[in-house]
């Protein structure tokens, strides 16, 4: 029973990721076509277009995948044929195993079982995160390589100095948070924002950690290289960068492994910053609201809730790097780099400092 | 064990996806390779040839330098950082000591202009 | 899971074998730095199947030490390869008899 | 233990690529292989910690240190792969000596091994921060002067270069 649960579980992280990115395809077509008032995706369509009304999302659900899964899979003739292949592979491997660690939801009781949701709860998730996000560099820098083409090369450099620079900042900007709740496991950081600040203000990472949270938005930002970080892929001057050489599925991944990336960003904010999967003032039995109004809820209840708030946060933060993407103009390199090392960098540290500081300082100041 | 297991069969799962992704084209599409397919492509432009002999400015590889040494920096702060509370100040102090060190190597490589790209 | 100590130390004698063998098999001289981090990496894995045989974490603090000296060691070993590189044009060992710049 | 076999033949492996590879790329990817096991390895010891940092320090950086000189100098797959015959010869059985010393050497029983159960909270987050900033807080403000040393050499070098 309990293998069953994990398996479960396992399988849900995976579809939530899978699906998100899917939909993500979509609401970026659409999205960038509101911007620019445009109609964006309509013509899906099935028998033959005799529907009267086009199907919308099944565009890049359905009719997208499969039909980028049937073009065919052009490898340059001076290729590594075997990099060729493992780039896109190791690119997105990393990226789809990082959601087996975010918490989606606090447990669900069923028939005498309380199941953790979260589908592989290991100590140090916040580890686990980062250390997926270190290697989904390889993508990148074997795909430039293996297609042996020298803007692909110069595409895959620049996107791995990129992603490397600003995996620093990342980097300063989770310790922050680990320092400010004293854990490294991303379930115990969600539960810890269950707790309220002066009785009343759910007790979130972005009430304590603003600056972190503004670090973590624009680093991860620049990890999944779109605009305006999206130098490794600028059209205008690489062609497509890294994935040039690729076609079809192959070319298909990078572009999902994108979207993974948005949706990983969208979720460690969440997580780390706006109470995962929490609910205010919502416990495991239900609402109690600060004025001393309880509403007691049933378990399942409470669980689908929790589950819903955070797939509705997680996708609030997708669509704001949606629109991040649609509205700034793409940086100068130069620029990109000095912003990563000259003002990130030395901003996260003196943001550490003032947050040790204040740790010790105030035993109060944050819930254990 | 059990969360290890779990993970492994995330792993599994995840592996199997992006396999099946990867090859979904090769096993799926039509295969009538050309010789003007299989050139590089620069926009319809003659190739500019292979990567032999390019060669980068020094610049990338000292900025990946920068990264492993700070990347070690940072990797010794996530334990710290969870047990702080317990070090209590004389905690703050050791790895002021330590961070202090390698913010001045940091002001150092600022100041030789090995961050400026042009 | 229990593995018993003798197993990681195995191995990590047949890791560490290895990386001998390509460091003075090896003519490349990057491929030499890679060998000696197979090498270190040997000499981790015993220190941890130690640390865990002998319930102390000081085997686990040594791989941190034995990590940050292996990042330095790469660092400036790369920077000094790239120097000579320069100069002469191959990275085969055995060309960089004379350390004269 | 059957884990601890499949890990041990892909580290293996990985580290005969590395030494057998005449592309230097491949020699790179077999590392990234041998340490990713390696990290395996040591979240089957009771180390998580330490397999998670192994993945973001060597994997994530040193690793992508070397693919970049790699790059960087363009370097072909090497024509000529080996030392001459003799002192190939002379390192295999100097590795095979090696390696049957310590694998030897691995039998011999522990002073003080084995002692029952492991101490609550062993390889936690806690308990590794505990050495790190007591016992061991010596070397640990020492290793800050070595990166130090390090940046500062690597910056000096690579002006000399051009």
């Amino acid at each position: 029973m309990e293998v069953f649960f994990s398996l479960a579980k396992v399988v849900v992280a995976f579809v939530i990721i899978l699906q998100l990115t899917l939909i993500l395809l979509w609401v970026e077509r659409k999205g960038s076509a509101l911007i620019q008032d445009r109609v964006g995706a309509n013509r899906a369509n099935l028998f033959g277009g005799l529907l009267p009304f086009n199907l919308g999302i099944v565009n890049t659900w359905m009719a997208d995948p499969l039909k980028l899964f049937h073009k065919e899979d052009i490898v340059p003739a001076d290729a590594d044929r075997f990099l060729h292949w493992l780039a896109p592979f190791v690119g997105i491997v990393p990226l789809f195993l990082t959601f087996a660690v975010i918490p989606f939801g606090d447990v669900l009781k069923v028939g005498g079982f309380t199941i953790d949701l979260v589908a592989a709860p290991i100590p140090a998730s916040v580890l686990f995160v980062l250390a997926m996000a270190s290697l989904a560099v390889y993508g990148v820098v074997i795909g430039g390589w293996a297609s042996n083409s020298r803007w692909a090369f110069l595409g895959g450099v620049r996107g791995t100095a990129q992603m490397i620079s600003y995996e620093l900042a990342l980097g300063l900007a989770i310790v922050s948070v680990v320092l400010t709740y004293g854990s490294l496991d991303l379930q115990a950081i969600a539960r810890a924002q269950g707790a309220l600040m002066w009785g009343v203000v759910p007790a979130w990472g972005v009430f304590y950690q603003p600056v972190a949270l503004v670090l973590l938005f624009i680093a991860g930002m620049a990890e999944s290289k779109r605009a305006p970080f999206d130098l490794p892929e600028a059209e205008s001057e690489l062609v497509a960068g890294f994935f040039t050489e690729y076609s079809g599925s192959k070319q298909s991944v990078f572009m999902m492994a994108d979207f993974v990336e948005v949706a990983i960003v969208a979720a460690l904010v969440t997580t780390l910053f706006f109470g995962g999967w929490q609910v205010p003032w919502l416990g495991r039995e239900g609402f109690h609201f600060p004025g001393g109004l309880d509403i007691a809820l049933p378990s399942l209840v409470v669980t689908l809730l929790q589950i819903g708030s955070f797939l509705l946060k997680l996708f609030i933060f997708c669509w704001v790097q949606i629109l991040v993407r649609w509205s700034l103009p793409r940086m100068r390199y130069d620029h990109l780099m000095a912003f990563g090392w000259k003002r990130l960098l030395p901003i996260g540290l003196v943001n550490l400092v003032v947050t040790a500081v204040f740790v010790l300082a105030f035993e109060g100041w944050t819930v254990r | 064990m059990e969360p290890y297991a779990a993970l492994l069969a995330s792993f599994a799962l995840c592996a199997v996806v992006a396999a099946i992704l990867v090859c979904a084209s090769w096993i799926l599409g039509p295969r009538n390779p050309t010789a003007t397919k299989l050139e590089v492509f620069e926009t319809g432009n003659p190739s500019s040839g292979s990567l032999r002999g390019i060669r980068f400015p020094v610049k990338f590889y000292l900025v990946a330098i920068f990264f492993v040494v700070f990347d070690v920096e940072v990797v010794f702060l996530y334990p710290w950082a969870v047990v702080l509370r317990q070090l209590g100040w004389a905690g703050l102090v050791e790895m002021a000591v330590f961070v202090a060190i390698l913010g001045a190597g940091l002001a150092y490589v600022w100041k030789a202009g090995a961050l400026e790209w042009d | 899971m229990n593995v018993p100590v003798e197993f990681p130390l195995g191995l990590a004698a047949a890791l560490f074998a290895i990386g001998a063998f390509g460091v003075v098999f090896r003519r490349s001289v990057i491929v030499v730095l890679m060998c000696v981090e197979l090498m270190l990496n040997a000499v981790n894995v015993t220190f941890v199947a130690l640390a865990r045989e002998l319930g102390a974490m000081a085997g686990q603090t040594a791989v941190f030490f034995v990590i940050t000296v292996a990042a330095a060691e790469v660092a400036v070993g790369l920077a000094i390869l790239l120097v000579a590189f320069s100069r002469r044009r191959t990275l085969d060992g055995d060309q960089f008899a004379s350390l004269r710049g | 233990m059957i884990a601890f076999w499949v890990v041990a033949l892909l580290a293996i492996a990985g580290a005969l690529v590395v030494v057998l590879h005449r592309n230097p790329v491949y020699s790179a990817l077999g590392l990234v292989l041998t340490l990713f096991q390696v990290a395996v390895i040591f979240a089957l010891l009771e180390a998580p910690l330490l397999a998670l940092l192994q993945v973001i320090v060597y994997a994530g950086a040193i690793v992508v240190l070397f693919l970049f000189v790699i790059m960087l100098l363009a370097l072909e797959p090497e024509k000529r792969l080996a030392a001459p015959f003799p002192v190939a010869v002379a390192g295999l059985v100097l590795a095979g000596l090696l390696g049957f010393a310590l694998a030897a050497a691995s039998t011999v029983p522990l002073a003080g091994a084995g002692q029952g159960a492991l101490p609550a909270g062993f390889g936690s987050p806690e308990s590794l921060a505990a050495s790190l900033f007591g016992a061991h807080l010596l070397p640990f403000e020492l290793t800050s002067v070595l990166l130090l040393v390090a940046v500062v050499g690597a910056v000096v070098l690579a002006r000399r270069r051009s």
